[in-house]
């Protein structure tokens, strides 16, 4: 037992708790909190796996910012106790059950899969820089395109947000 | 750093002219962003006529693609006649949405610029699904055009029937995107690349070697057609469609039952044809279930609906079984007939909604089908152009209609699966019961006396226009198909299948 | 130092992409919906990155960002959503939001 | 054959033409309205006369034939008539005149529309007699079918509307699996041009097996069938004629049932004469269960124009066994007959649609003794019963007597049990007749009727003259028939091959050794029909 | 030649004055449509008469002469001339018809004078001159047809000519259905014949059927089928039933078309196929029984019916009979003989008859009549010539042609002892029941109310013809006389040629031999041939001592008789057997089973059922769209595991 193996499953066990918590949780908040504990994990796996800067951004973008969106919206709709209702049957008998099955298959045939038996290369330290700067070398060179692309989503994303979340005059 | 990043971004403008019509269209977005504020609430009218011009624009800079085939943005976007028909047939439904829109949105009291905006945005987003070559560009693609159009489905806020809509195809929207994305994430896994090409060859490498597809790979597929068949709309995804059609504001229904459809079946065929073309007998009983059941489903659900927009909701569900029958022919004729087939029901669709947009009403309440009594007397002309529609969309001949289901039909019996016969004598037999539900509305507007006292009223100038357009295109279609369906032909041949 | 197979972080993907669905169809809030989706997000991240490493390659790293950067989109307009229906409905519950069916 | 005739299109489109006169009107002018539609009407017919000196009887090819590319390179605009289509296309512009001026008076609201309707109508139908390209062909099929919708579902009586869409949904149903099985032989064939596929079958380059064939056999024969209407597929015909008024009864008896029987004939026997043979018995004992059950059931009708419309079910009857005979006397007098019923049904409806003009009524109760009030009509009524029920030398005769004697020369025991209908006949025209026409008149109302008006003897004047003339002068129209009948036969024999020759020799048609030399030398052996297209095309 | 060549004009005649008088007639007066008709009419008889004149001069070869005018039908190898023929049959049937058709139009102007719908009236009686005209001259089966038919509708109209009266109407429908019901033998007849021989021309299918001798069976068939159209337009059992009821049209039609010429025609018929009967015994056998039953039959009938033209209908009926048994015992020149005296005085006895009801104002009960003789000379003289013909007292024209055909059925080649007898006791009903008529409407004491109705003698337009029919009923048989003292029968050999040409060698070996051989059996039957005289004879004694003697008996034999009474007053019930056997069952089937079953139950049932389960499934499918987020977050959920396990499970095999 190695320090990354117990940190994997160390993680690994957090994030699938976090996302149970988000399912069970009845207070929106606390799924939040969930989802967030779920990103954290995440973040440490991603520099398990030696993506330091994708954690980074995990960490700064996703659980800094969406999630305090999230968070902020809950508090600002104070949105109380989910009441379970079960109007929807097949939800309750089909989906869930069925969404359990789908989570069996794919993790079966991911587990067995070709690739999934490679070993990824250690956390060096040496070739982290080395990485970052590939890795803008293909963002804006290689994948220019929709680098460019989501300057545009963002901006009809703000103007989404402007058009529907204003009060109605 | 700055200078390289610059002179990347010179060396990268070469491209943009494979991307003119984006290009124009974002650049009309942005600038109506930039002159809404300056222009009081009254006048708000012009951004609409400047997103009109924009579209046109647009339309004609696709000739700029016509000229510069190729590849742009290191292999992720593609400039071939394919791309070009797709663009054309979604600029095409952009200009007649617009035109539909102007008096709408006055007549609704929405008279807003964000409107403009995000429909151009959004048709920027399909004009870049029809022409990715990379399916993580398609998916930014993809999002742009839904993110638009779920705040454009929600735009009549005060509507709760508008919000309801926006936030189910915002959820479920969202949903299957993350299908489609982890699907692209085994694609990726598997071959190592995600552009469609490389994916090709890498697939057909592998099963050269190990004489199948990797699970993964398959896996892949599944996914992907999940997060594809809720865009266009095929069963067991279509559950969405008639809640969000229904609840939108009927000229963005318009854009939305036509458009996105065409653009996402134009990278499903992408996808399909050229990535999976090495799964092609797998993923043809994908397509061959969903075509009977969405067609099953869209006309028998049809049969029972009351209210003229939800019933052409389901009736374009319908449609999209259709262009399934084409679609699982794989071949360039089938092809070629899933392009025509978009070509006029882009057509037809839009111009029915358009209609439905105008005799709703303030408010959009006169939707039922018994509202339409007494059309044809009182408004000859408005009834005339929506019979037109609704035959073409029954497919009887000399519409457009008639012959996207003609070559649909005749591709799919060319195919090489012998199940493909059952496949057309089933569509041919819901094309029968698509007959009644679009003749009844025709019944109630000639043959039953409507209100005394209710007076529709005018049909505005753009709407009109709009109108003419839709219906002469039909026709059009119907009877001259032959250069649009060469254009058609061409632009399968430049898929260049295996 | 020892090493880990990718396919464990794929599993733990799938594990989290199968409890997002799970989530999505089971949760009945509003908000809580849409962070299931947010989770199924996460898990293809780890998908891609893991991919990535497997291949030794990086655009699996670009395309996390891709999905981020839409991800942070669609919560501006989700949560935009989420804010217009509060205005006009009084609850937060799916179930309840049934007006067009049929 | 090289050279073009634009005759065709000419006749096909006038119509068309004069409803595009027609909307330049202000739709309230109902005077120039009626006019111009009933000048272009008869102006159709004068044009559509000349077909018969242009026709040369002696060869079996289509003649008058215009060819033009039209959608790629499998879809032409192919027109040509021969001796099976001619004289449906004549009576097609033979009754659309008529039609009109008898809806002159009766039909009051939105008479523009109904007038364009009609002229439509008559386009679309001349245009699936003329059409040789399948696609063609299916385009005109389906186009038949909305003009007459409207025409019932807005000019027609109480129940309209359910008439109008059992009609059309009916219909459909049949054409649809036929656009099938259309575009499956286009995937056999490569083309969708009716010269050159029928080449083809003969020359062997394309077969079916067997059970391919049978199945679009089946595929063309139920959109005919449903037509025309064979037992048991008719219901939708008592149901359409009561409901559609005067004119579109006129039309749908008079021209559109025989679209029907025109396609059999012009599609499932050249076609699929293997499996129209296989089918032959079954089909032959519908056509006779459809003679006498059509003449059984109108006869207990107590509504005029549903009994009226019963008996088409039993005349159509006649055709189909004539049809599948396979004789060539007996198709000649199917296609006779088929123009026969045309004449004198449309008539019967004529006079049926003056009587309701009257008292907007079809229950024949309310009549009764109209002898006495209109001596005039009712005599006119009572010839064209007549005429109707086959009394020599009227015209329903021979075509019926043609039938019948060719049917007996393969099948005794269909013609004979075929005859039945002659009583059958009788009894139900007579009868309705009698409760009409005959007695002291029972409603006060009915004392009082006019007789027939100026316009109405016209019209009726018109009917009885065609009706002797049909009856005398056969000769005229049978012998322009003749060679194509022969040659379709003779084609069929060719295509069957040796096995059905031997399962079936009885089907061969009987023919004077006269008569296979015209044949023969008509039909060049080897590659007959692509002969009739022109050069141009041909040549590689 | 003058005419012979264009035979079509004596057709052209009375065809153009139905059509004058039918378009113009109703404008004009009385007179005009008299010229119109009887001129018509006249100048066929003329023409006819001078066609036959033309006709003696011809060589034997040239016989039958065939006129041909256009090409009727044409298709494949059928082909149909309108072709017109005379040969001595012809001229026999001519001659009848055009002059006694002469005579009843000149009556007609009187006994219709005061009648609504005139012009009609004659229009039609020249229609039906045109057509019957046609049925004889006839050159060949199909235009033989178009006569047959054409008289059939005719009759029709005339019949039913006081269409108001619905009995009328009743009786001219009746009268047209039930003829074709034995036309649907005739045409299928026709159809065979057709098969057999490729050809519907007289001449070609006689030679055909001389030379190539064809199976038994076939002629037989053919001529069974043939015979069925004679029985329906001959009024034989079983299809008479329309005759008597026929009688509901204006006297004078009944004595033209429905005594004197329309309904011999299927006796024409049947003599003209000779060739093809002579060849098939059974068939023969068939005419033969069919027409001596009917005519006892037909007579028994006629002995307690009451209205005048009733009896004389029933006569009638019985008289045909007379005329099929000759025909079917091969004696054709002995029934065509009867065909032409039974012109005579049946159409005189009608003539006479319509004259005493037109004396009446109407009455047709004889027993509401009587004692006439005084009042109506005219009447009842011609009218008791008519009687004692129609009784076959000697000497009359009757008696000539009946004793022929029943010394045909007694010793000729085909000679038949049980029709014979059948054929004798028929006789001696005919003559019992005539003279009840006479006694009954002439003698004993006016039996009406002479204030009433004041009897008086119709005008001279009436009379005349009476007066020249009553001439022929005496002398018109005389071409036979010879024979009774062993001459030789002038209106046979004048028509051999037509039934020996084509007669088979066989049949006339038969007649040789039943000639030459002579056996004590000849000698009785020899000894039997005054018998129907006598018969006759004793006939009208029965009736003088039942209807003059003691005038009372009649009822009290009705009374103990009551059962045969009822059942002959009512003729056999056949009517009614008809109809609740054949009428009734059929259009309560029609409209029970056929129409509202299986048109509108099963059929349209699922038509309409069909469409109904679409709608249903439809409103079925819709339930899917619950409008709740979550079952739709399910659908795709559903969708996403579904082609998975499809793609990867079903199609993948990997497992």
């Amino acid at each position: 037992m190695s320090v990354p193996i117990i940190m994997f499953f160390a993680c690994a066990l957090l994030a699938v708790l976090g996302a149970v918590l988000l399912i069970l949780a009845r207070e929106p908040i606390h799924s939040a909190l969930a989802l967030v504990l779920v990103m954290m994990s995440l973040a440490v796996l991603y520099l398990l796996l030696g993506a330091p800067f994708v954690a980074a951004v995990q960490i700064i973008v996703y659980a800094g910012a969406i999630m305090v969106l999230f968070v902020f919206v809950i508090m600002l709709l104070n949105a109380g106790v989910e009441e379970r209702t079960d109007f929807s049957k097949i939800a309750k008998w089909v989906g869930v059950p069925l969404g359990f099955f789908l989570l069996l298959v794919t993790a079966v045939y991911l587990l067995h899969s070709s690739i999934g038996t490679t070993i990824a290369t250690g956390v060096g330290a040496a070739n982290q820089a080395a990485d970052t700067r590939e890795l803008s070398q293909q963002l804006f060179r290689q994948y220019l395109f929709p680098f460019e692309a989501t300057s545009i989503l963002i901006l009809i994303a703000i103007l989404g947000a402007l058009v529907l979340a204003r009060k109605d005059e | 750093m700055m200078a390289a990043l610059i002179a990347l971004h010179s060396e990268q403008l070469m491209n943009l002219h494979r991307l003119a019509p984006e290009v124009v269209l974002c650049f009309f977005g942005i600038l109506i962003m930039a002159v809404d504020p300056f222009i009081r609430a009254s006048g708000k009218r012009v951004l609409g006529w400047m997103a009109l011009i924009g579209a046109l624009t647009a339309l004609a800079s696709v000739h700029i693609l016509v000229h510069y085939p190729g590849t742009a943005y290191s292999n992720l976007i593609r400039v071939d006649s394919f791309s070009v028909f797709v663009h054309v047939i979604i600029l095409v439904a952009a200009v007649l949405a617009i035109l539909g829109s102007l008096d709408y949105l006055d007549r609704e009291g929405i008279q807003r610029g964000e409107y403009y905006a995000l429909v151009l945005f959004a048709v920027a987003g399909m004009g870049i699904l029809a022409g990715a070559n990379e399916l993580v560009t398609a998916f930014i693609g993809l999002e742009m055009s839904s993110i638009s159009s779920y705040v454009l489905v929600g735009f009549r806020r005060r509507a709760l029937a508008s919000n309801e809509a926006s936030m189910k195809y915002f959820l479920l929207g969202s949903f299957a995107t993350a299908f489609f994305l982890y699907g692209i994430a085994m694609v990726y896994g598997v071959t190592g690349t995600t552009r469609i090409d490389a994916v090709q060859s890498a697939l057909e490498q592998i099963v050269a070697g190990q004489g199948r597809l990797p699970a993964l790979a398959i896996l892949g597929l599944a996914l992907i057609f999940v997060g594809l068949g809720f865009k266009v709309v095929v069963a067991p995804f279509q559950v969405y469609a008639p809640d969000v059609y229904e609840g939108a504001p009927t000229p963005v229904t318009a854009l939305l039952a036509s458009a996105p459809k065409a653009a996402t079946f134009a990278l499903m065929l992408r996808i399909f044809y050229i990535a999976f073309g090495s799964a092609g007998n797998l993923w043809f009983w994908a397509i061959w279930v969903s075509a009977v059941l969405t067609m099953f489903i869209g006309n028998l659900a049809a049969l029972v609906q009351t209210n003229v927009k939800r019933m052409l909701a389901y009736s374009s569900i319908a449609h999209a079984g259709y262009i399934l029958v084409a679609f699982a022919a794989f071949s360039e004729a089938g092809a070629a007939a899933v392009l025509f087939y978009l070509a006029a029901y882009v057509l037809m669709k839009v111009g029915a909604f358009l209609v439905v947009a105008h005799a709703g009403q303030q408010g959009e309440k006169r939707l039922a089908i018994q509202d339409y009594a007494g059309l044809g007397s009182k408004q000859p002309l408005l009834a005339a152009c929506f019979s037109l529609f609704l035959l073409s969309l029954l497919g009887l001949p000399a519409t457009g209609g008639f012959l996207g289901k003609f070559f649909a039909f005749q591709a799919a019996l060319e195919g090489r699966d012998r199940w493909l016969v059952l496949l057309v004598v089933i569509a041919a037999i819901n094309s029968v019961i698509g007959a009644y539900y679009y003749l009844r509305v025709i019944v109630v507007m000639y043959f039953q006396a409507g209100s005394k006292d209710y007076t529709p009223s005018p049909v505005a100038p753009a709407v009109a226009v709009a109108l003419f357009i839709a219906a002469a295109g039909t026709l059009y279609l119907g009877i001259l198909p032959a250069p649009i369906l060469n254009f058609a032909k061409a632009a399968a041949a430049s898929l260049s299948l295996r | 130092m020892s090493a880990i197979p990718i396919s464990w972080y794929l599993v733990l993907s799938a594990v989290l992409f199968g409890l997002g669905v799970v989530a999505f169809v089971f949760k009945r809030n509003v908000i809580t919906i849409f962070m299931s989706i947010e989770l199924m997000l996460n898990a293809v991240n780890l998908a891609f990155v893991a991919f990535a490493r497997a291949r030794g390659a990086l655009d699996g790293l670009v395309f996390v960002f891709f999905v981020i950067v839409v991800a942070a989109a669609e919560a501006a307009v989700g949560l935009a959503i989420v804010i217009m229906l509060a205005q006009h409905r009084e609850s937060l519950n799916v179930e309840r939001v049934n007006l067009l069916k049929l | 054959m090289g050279t073009q005739s634009h005759l065709l299109t000419v006749i096909t489109f006038l119509p068309l033409l004069s409803v595009a006169a027609l909307l330049l009107l202000r739709s309230d002018d109902h005077v120039w309205i009626r006019r111009i539609a009933l000048a272009a009407s008869l102006a159709e017919f004068v044009v559509s006369l000349l077909l018969l000196p242009g026709f040369s009887a002696a060869t079996a090819k289509y003649q008058f034939q215009e060819y033009h590319g039209w959608i790629g390179d499998a879809i032409h605009y192919h027109l040509g008539v021969d001796g099976i289509s001619l004289f449906l296309v004549l009576l097609t512009t033979f009754l659309t005149p008529l039609a009109i001026l008898c809806s002159w008076e009766s039909i009051r609201e939105n008479v523009k529309g109904f007038f364009i309707a009609l002229l439509v109508i008559e386009t679309a139908m001349i245009g699936v007699f003329v059409s040789l390209d399948l696609f063609l062909f299916f385009v005109f099929w389906e186009l038949t079918l909305i003009p007459m919708y409207f025409m019932i579902g807005m000019w027609g009586h109480e129940r309209r509307i359910y008439a109008a869409v059992k009609f059309i949904l009916y219909t459909m149903f049949g054409s649809i699996l036929m656009l099938v099985a259309i575009l499956w032989l286009y995937g056999r064939a490569g083309t969708f041009d009716l010269p050159e596929i029928q080449g083809m079958l003969q020359s062997g380059q394309i077969a079916f097996s067997p059970r391919t064939e049978m199945l679009m056999f089946l595929a063309f024969f139920l959109a005919f069938a449903i037509k025309v209407p064979l037992f048991p597929l008719h219901t939708w015909l008592p149901d359409a004629h009561t409901e559609a008024p005067t004119a579109g009864s006129v039309i749908l008896a008079g021209v559109m049932l025989k679209l029907g029987t025109y396609g059999i004939l012009r599609f499932c026997l050249p076609l699929f004469p293997a499996s129209a043979h296989r089918a032959a018995p079954t089909i032959a004992v519908l056509a006779i269960i459809g003679i006498v059950y059509g003449a059984l059931v109108a006869t207990v009708q107590h509504d005029l124009k549903r009994l009226v419309a019963y008996t088409s079910v039993s005349h159509l009857g006649f055709v189909v066994l004539g049809i599948f005979a396979f004789n060539t006397i007996s198709i000649q007098g199917a296609i006779y007959q088929m123009l026969n019923h045309g004449v004198s049904t449309g008539a019967l409806f004529l006079g049926v649609g003056m009587l309701y003009d009257r008292r907007h009524t079809h229950e024949i109760k309310e009549y009764g003794g109209l002898a006495t009030p209109m001596p005039v009509l009712m005599s006119f009524f009572l010839f064209i019963a007549l005429s109707s029920l086959a009394l020599p030398p009227l015209n329903g005769f021979v075509g019926e007597f043609l039938i019948l004697i060719g049917t007996f020369q393969n099948h005794h025991a269909w013609a004979s049990w075929a005859t039945s209908g002659a009583v059958l006949s009788a009894i139900y025209l007579l009868w309705a007749y009698q409760r009409v026409a005959l007695g002291e008149v029972t409603v006060e109302k009915n004392k009082t009727l006019a007789d027939a008006s100026t316009r109405e003897r016209v019209i009726l004047a018109t009917m009885a003259l065609a009706i002797i003339f049909m009856g005398v002068a056969s000769p005229l129209f049978t012998r322009r028939m003749e060679v194509s009948t022969n040659a379709m036969l003779e084609q069929m024999k060719d295509q069957m091959g040796a096995a059905q020759e031997a399962s079936r020799p009885a089907a061969l048609p009987c023919l004077s050794p006269a008569q296979r030399a015209a044949v023969i030398q008509t039909q060049a052996p080897g590659q007959p029909a692509l002969a009739t297209v022109p050069e141009r095309q041909v040549a590689p | 030649m003058l005419l012979l060549d264009h035979l079509w004009i004596i057709l052209a005649l009375p065809l153009a004055g139905a059509a004058i008088n039918g378009l113009f007639g109703k404008r004009w007066p009385q007179s005009a449509v008299n010229s119109a008709a009887v001129g018509s009419v006249s100048l066929a008889f003329l023409a006819a008469a001078e066609t036959v004149r033309e006709f003696c001069n011809l060589a034997p070869d040239q016989i039958p002469f065939v006129g041909n005018y256009f090409t009727w039908m044409v298709a494949g190898p059928f082909r149909v001339n309108f072709s017109l023929q005379v040969d001595q049959l012809t001229v026999v049937m001519l001659l009848t018809v055009t002059f006694v058709g002469m005579l009843i139009h000149i009556y007609s102007t009187g006994y219709m004078a005061h009648e609504g719908g005139y012009y009609r009236f004659f229009s039609y009686l020249n229609l039906f001159m045109f057509f019957m005209l046609t049925l004889v001259m006839a050159a060949n089966l199909i235009v033989m047809f178009v006569g047959w038919e054409g008289v059939g509708l005719c009759s029709y109209l005339l019949i039913g000519f006081w269409f108001l009266k619905k009995s009328a109407a009743d009786a001219g429908k009746k009268a047209f259905i039930v003829t074709r019901i034995g036309d649907l033998g005739f045409t299928v007849g026709i159809l065979l014949v057709f098969a057999a021989f490729q050809s519907v021309d007289f001449g070609a299918i006689f030679k055909d059927v001389s030379q190539n001798p064809r199976s038994e069976t076939l002629l037989t068939t053919i001529c069974i089928l043939l015979f069925t159209g004679a029985i329906g337009k001959s009024a034989q059992l079983p299809l008479y039933v329309w005759l008597p009821d026929a009688m509901e049209g204006p006297t004078p039609v009944s004595a033209l078309i429905h005594a004197a010429t329309m309904v011999t025609a299927g006796v024409y018929m049947v003599a003209r196929m000779n060739p093809l009967f002579s060849r098939a015994p059974v068939a023969m056998l068939v005419v033969a029984i069919v027409g001596a039953v009917t005519a006892f039959y037909s007579a028994t009938i006629g002995l307690v019916q009451t209205d005048i033209k009733k009896v004389l209908a029933y006569s009638t009926v019985s008289q045909l009979g007379y005329m099929f048994l000759a025909c079917g015992v091969g004696a054709y020149a002995a029934g065509i003989f009867h065909l032409m005296t039974h012109a005579f005085f049946k159409g005189l006895l009608f003539l006479a008859a319509g004259s005493v009801i037109h004396a009446m104002g109407g009455e047709q009960d004889m027993f509401k009549i009587g004692g006439l003789a005084k009042k109506i000379p005219v009447t009842y003289w011609t009218m008791l010539i008519a009687t004692l013909a129609i009784a076959g007292i000697p000497g009359f024209a009757g008696f000539f042609s009946k004793d022929e055909i029943l010394e045909a059925a007694k010793s000729g080649p085909h000679a038949n002892l049980a029709l014979w007898l059948l054929g004798v006791a028929g006789a001696g009903l005919t003559s019992f029941y005539m003279f009840r008529l006479v006694f009954l409407t002439f003698f004993g004491k006016p039996r009406f109310d002479e204030h009433k109705v004041h009897v008086h003698e119709s005008p001279k337009n009436m009379t005349v013809p009476l007066m020249i029919l009553a001439f022929l009923s005496i002398f018109g048989g005389w071409f036979a006389a010879p024979k009774l003292i062993g001459g030789i029968d002038h209106f046979e050999k004048f028509l051999s040629p037509v039934f020996t040409a084509y007669a088979p060698q066989a049949a006339e070996a038969a007649t040789a031999s039943a000639e030459s051989v002579a056996s004590p059996g000849m000698a009785l039957l020899s000894a039997l041939t005054g018998i129907p005289v006598i018969v006759a004879v004793l006939g009208l004694l029965l009736a003088w001592w039942l209807y003059i003697k003691s005038p009372d008996t009649p009822k009290r034999m009705a009374q103990s008789l009551r059962g045969l009474y009822l059942l002959l007053l009512n003729k056999y019930y056949v009517d009614e057997i008809y109809a609740a056997l054949i009428v009734r069952p059929l259009l309560w089937i029609s409209t029970n089973v056929l129409w509202h079953v299986v048109d509108e139950g099963a059929i349209d049932g699922v038509v309409n059922g069909t469409a109904r389960v679409a709608r249903e499934s439809g409103s079925q499918l819709r339930e899917l769209q619950s409008g709740n987020e979550r079952s739709y977050a399910t659908w795709i959920v559903i969708g996403a595991v579904g082609f998975t396990v499809l793609l990867l499970v079903l199609l993948g095999g990997m497992r």
